[in-house]
């Protein structure tokens, strides 16, 4: 059972970041959202990589007979991570700009392309 | 953002080198531990960031421009594509890592269970030096830039 | 002196070369911009040139020797003792060269569209260092066999595009329709990525073709199934999440347009690859046995995944057409009207395409290849056809409301009349584009509209006859444009309007004639090109065999 | 090099039985011969028309013609009975089209959701 926590905290951040991203009016609160469904799929992966016991994926100490984690998933995670980062600092950016012509950072009051 | 206290100053002072060097420990040390360009170099760019709060985006923006910063950038990123290009001329594929077993630089075997030996991996510490190289520069450059177009704002104001 | 050059050794690099030579100009167009502008330009074109070189050099060979090139970067061979070693590698077939094809003309045109385009603006070396990792991503997401792979492919594009949808930051639309395209690619790859390392959790294995061959269609699968289907159409623009695609084609600059047209397209051909490739071995699952008893007669009948999905994918093509032509009539904006346009294009190829899913009848034991009748596959071949028309169509129509744009400064159908007499020759590239994307006979529209029509009418009448009025729809849409634009008194605004320049006068021309060209000629192109990537498409087996090699 | 040929002439000559694409040569043909049809029409026109006099101008029940300028229909105004009489539609699709990026995300999540059900139920 314990080890089945961090697929409920996954689902859970997941869930929260959709709701964030759903029903918050405020673009900094939106790209808040996004970092956490990211963060979510990341302790995903992170997740499955783990094995009970095990030590760190490190090539010179795998003779040390314990149990090593998965590499690949911290991999990928370490390059979702990578993309996050700029994903965040594009759109941060890109709300700076809005901030600057509109005035506001509330969705319903930025005239963007209706109809 | 103009710079704070003098007491952050000081502290800053004394913090900057020791996360600087703990950063290019990262990146040097990425073929052998958990680590690499990107960590490192986040790692050594939290303390630039470190530098933009505590003395202020304008005065960072003196002393660093960005221009340099995209160019290291950009140098970062063609001695990854070029390392990857070498595979291709020297090695059989593209990303080949043609250094490993060459006795010639990070050429040394890395032998499970033996010593830790820095001189091994190929091109993958070189690898971990172009990308490391890049994201210092260009994280340093987004927080610079970001901090220095609210700080423009705040003045306009 | 003779210099022999290898072209096995070049052919077999170049799957790697064509997303590598974009990716080092990308990172070498800051640097050789200090030189000067021209220099720069004419490295960016260069570029975009020998990337369509190794593009149509390695699509020939694939194309007429129907075989399949497996790239592994870093080298080694994909299968270690009969399991695969995790390694990324690229997987050309002949869908994946049909896609590149498209991709390289859509570059390359914009590329030299831009030279003019863009000229009097500034910041044009991260225009173009963003430009060329656009194509990048694109490239790579067209030709790659590892599924994370995919998803890091999709996420330089959606970044690359969303930071030039926002180029003109002057404008606040424009960065807010950046925003827009961020956001909705971002949630859309987390998904992705999210049932990939569902995928990747069961199998252990992140290659296409490891995973086509190990997948047992479990609930877990059915999960990520769903969450890449939904990603992927976001992606691809299908209703009704298609209201990115509006904003961000029409506040983009025109030769971003045109290359967004080809994101757009690589997104619907993950769509295609992952549920024909990746879950081609459970497509004709029976998921349910249904007896019914009715008045006495017992009816028994199975619910089969093909059947609900294709089900499930011609209804949203319907509605994508449907809600693409009629919002397009409405729209008083040059750019956003051809938007909705594509959108109705894109409904098109998804409805050909569903349509042909509905009637697969089973996987052959020996050949491994899906069994489908002859109208399953026209219907396929029109789909897979009408995508290298739509990205011509569509894109010759943006290239057009750019060089509105450019002599005028002015997108507003409300504004602008009468500018046939000033530009003679982007009035010729319209008709064209008009026609084509009408699907009018002389043009290439038609021939694969064509396909779709008749495969449709077999399959089931009352699709065809909704593609043919609305197909008529886009052809009233078109006239209102060109009745408002080009036609009428001359606004005494617009009297000092001259022509524009002629590279980008040479970017239209380019895809008029290949528009001329398949519209006279579908025959060739549908046996040499589209035929090989319908082959690959439902012979599926030959993909996962191709890692073997 | 021949093979094209072949295909050429077979483009030419017979529309393809497998791929069963109208043949767009012919087409073209038509095009043709409907213009010439036009033209020769044309011809049968008077020879009385004369430019520059009362001939040319229109006639709009008696009232004056204004600039033509003034006379351009609007993009906005072309098919304005069709979006008037499907105004019900509009008005349905037009409060889809919010501009607003959390509704586009909305939509996303109902679109998996409908899947989710239908894919997960059967």
């Amino acid at each position: 059972m314990i080890y089945n926590i961090p697929y409920v905290a996954v689902v859970a951040l997941i869930l929260i970041g959709l709701y964030t991203v759903v029903f918050k009016r405020n673009l900094i609160k939106i790209v808040i959202g996004i970092t956490l469904i990211e963060s979510g799929v990341n302790l995903f992966l992170i997740t499955l990589g783990y094995r009970e016991n095990s030590i760190a994926p490190i090539h010179t100490s795998s003779s040390q007979g314990s149990i090593m984690s998965l590499p690949i998933p911290q991999a990928l995670t370490l390059t979702s991570i990578v993309i996050g980062v700029a994903v965040l600092a594009l759109m941060l950016s890109l709300i700076v700009h809005i901030y600057r012509h509109y005035g506001t950072l509330n969705v319903t009051k930025i005239r963007g392309d209706e109809e | 953002m103009s710079g704070m206290s003098k007491i952050v100053k000081t502290i800053t002072n004394i913090a900057f080198p020791f996360i600087i060097i703990y950063g290019l420990y990262i990146i040097a040390h990425g073929h052998l531990t958990p680590g690499g360009g990107f960590q490192g170099g986040a790692v050594v760019a939290s303390g630039l960031a470190m530098i933009v709060v505590a003395y202020g985006s304008i005065w960072t923006i003196g002393k660093v421009k960005e221009k340099h910063l995209s160019v290291f950038e950009s140098i970062g990123a063609l001695g990854f594509i070029s390392l990857a290009f070498l595979g291709l001329i020297f090695g059989t594929m593209f990303f080949n890592n043609y250094l490993v077993k060459n006795d010639i630089l990070f050429g040394k075997d890395a032998i499970i269970g033996g010593t830790v030996n820095f001189n091994s991996a190929g091109i993958i510490p070189l690898m971990n030096f172009a990308v490391g190289l890049k994201v210092i520069a260009g994280l340093f450059a987004i927080v610079l830039i970001m901090a220095y177009a609210t700080s423009r704002k705040e003045a306009v104001k | 002196m003779s210099m022999v050059i290898d072209w096995e050794l070049i052919l077999q690099h170049s799957p790697a070369l064509i997303v590598a030579i974009p990716l080092l100009g990308a990172f070498l167009t800051p640097l050789i911009g200090r030189i000067g502008p021209k220099v720069r330009n004419g490295f960016v074109v260069l570029i975009a040139l020998v990337t369509s070189f190794f593009v149509f050099l390695l699509s020939n060979d694939i194309l007429t020797n129907g075989s399949i090139r497996t790239y592994v970067f870093g080298g080694g061979k994909p299968l270690i003792n009969n399991r695969f070693a995790i390694r990324i590698l690229f997987e050309v077939d002949g869908l994946n060269a049909f896609m590149i094809i498209i991709g390289a003309i859509l570059v390359l045109v914009a590329v030299i569209y831009s030279l003019k385009y863009m000229k009097e603006y500034t910041g044009l070396d991260k225009f173009y260092t963003l430009l060329l990792l656009m194509s990048v991503g694109m490239f790579g997401m067209m030709m790659t066999g590892d599924m994370f792979n995919l998803f890091v492919f999709l996420e330089i594009t959606s970044i690359a595009a969303s930071a030039l949808i926002a180029f003109w930051t002057s404008k606040g639309k424009s960065v807010y329709a950046g925003l827009k395209y961020m956001v909705i690619s971002t949630i859309g790859a987390l998904f992705i990525l999210f049932a990939i390392a569902i995928l990747y959790s069961q199998y252990n294995a992140l290659n296409m073709a490891v995973l086509a061959s190990s997948i047992q269609y479990s609930f877990l699968d059915k999960i990520a199934f769903v969450l890449l289907i939904a990603g992927l159409a976001m992606k691809a623009g299908i209703a009704p999440m298609h209201m990115w695609m509006p904003d961000a084609y029409g506040r983009a600059p025109a030769s971003i347009s045109i290359l967004l047209v080809g994101a757009t397209q690589a997104s619907l051909y993950a769509l295609f690859r992952v549920t024909f490739t990746l879950y081609g071995n459970n497509l004709t699952a029976i998921l349910k046995h249904i007896e019914l008893d009715l008045l006495g007669n017992s009816i028994e009948f199975d619910i089969t995944l093909n059947g609900v999905l294709g089900i499930l994918f011609i209804a949203l093509a319907v509605i994508t057409i449907i809600i693409g032509v009629i919002m397009a009539l409405k729209q008083t904006d040059f750019k956003r009207l051809i938007a909705f346009a594509a959108v109705a294009e894109m409904g098109y190829m998804l409805l050909a395409i569903g349509a042909a899913i509905t009637t697969i009848g089973g996987i052959d034991p020996e050949t491994g290849a899906m069994i489908i009748p002859a109208q399953g596959l026209m219907a396929l071949k029109g789909g897979i056809f009408h995508i290298l028309n739509d990205a011509l169509d569509i894109g010759l129509l943006f290239l057009v409301a750019g060089a509105v744009y450019y002599a005028t400064k002015e997108t507003s159908l409300n504004k602008l009349g009468g500018l046939a007499r000033n530009m003679k020759y982007t009035t010729v590239f319209f008709f064209i584009g008009l026609f084509a994307v009408a699907g009018m006979p002389p043009m290439n529209g038609f021939a694969s509209k064509l396909m779709i029509y008749e495969s449709t009418y077999l399959i089931n009448p009352i699709l065809a006859i909704v593609a043919i009025l609305c197909s008529i729809l886009l052809l009233a849409m078109f006239i209102k444009v060109l009745h408002s634009v080009f036609l009428g008194p001359k606004i005494p605004k617009f009297k000092g309007v001259k022509e524009v320049p002629k590279t980008m006068l040479f970017a239209m021309a380019i895809i008029a004639c290949i528009i001329i060209f398949i519209g006279l000629f579908p025959n060739i192109v549908v046996e040499n090109i589209v035929t090989p990537a319908t082959e690959a498409l439902h012979n599926f087996s030959n993909y996962i065999g191709g890692i073997l090699i | 090099m021949m093979e094209l040929l072949e295909t050429f002439i077979k483009t030419l000559t017979a529309i393809n039985d497998d791929i069963r694409i109208w043949n767009p040569l012919i087409w073209v043909l038509a095009i043709i011969i409907a213009l010439l049809v036009v033209y020769i029409i044309r011809g049968f026109g008077r020879r009385d028309y004369k430019e520059g006099t009362g001939q040319t101008q229109a006639f709009l029940s008696g009232n004056p013609e204004y600039e033509k300028e003034k006379m351009h229909v609007p993009g906005e105004n072309v098919y304005w009975g069709f979006t008037h009489a499907l105004k019900w539609v509009y008005d349905i699709f037009n409060k889809m089209h919010t501009g607003n990026v959390s509704d586009y995300v909305l939509w996303f999540v109902v679109i998996m959701g409908i899947f989710f059900l239908i894919l997960g139920v059967i």
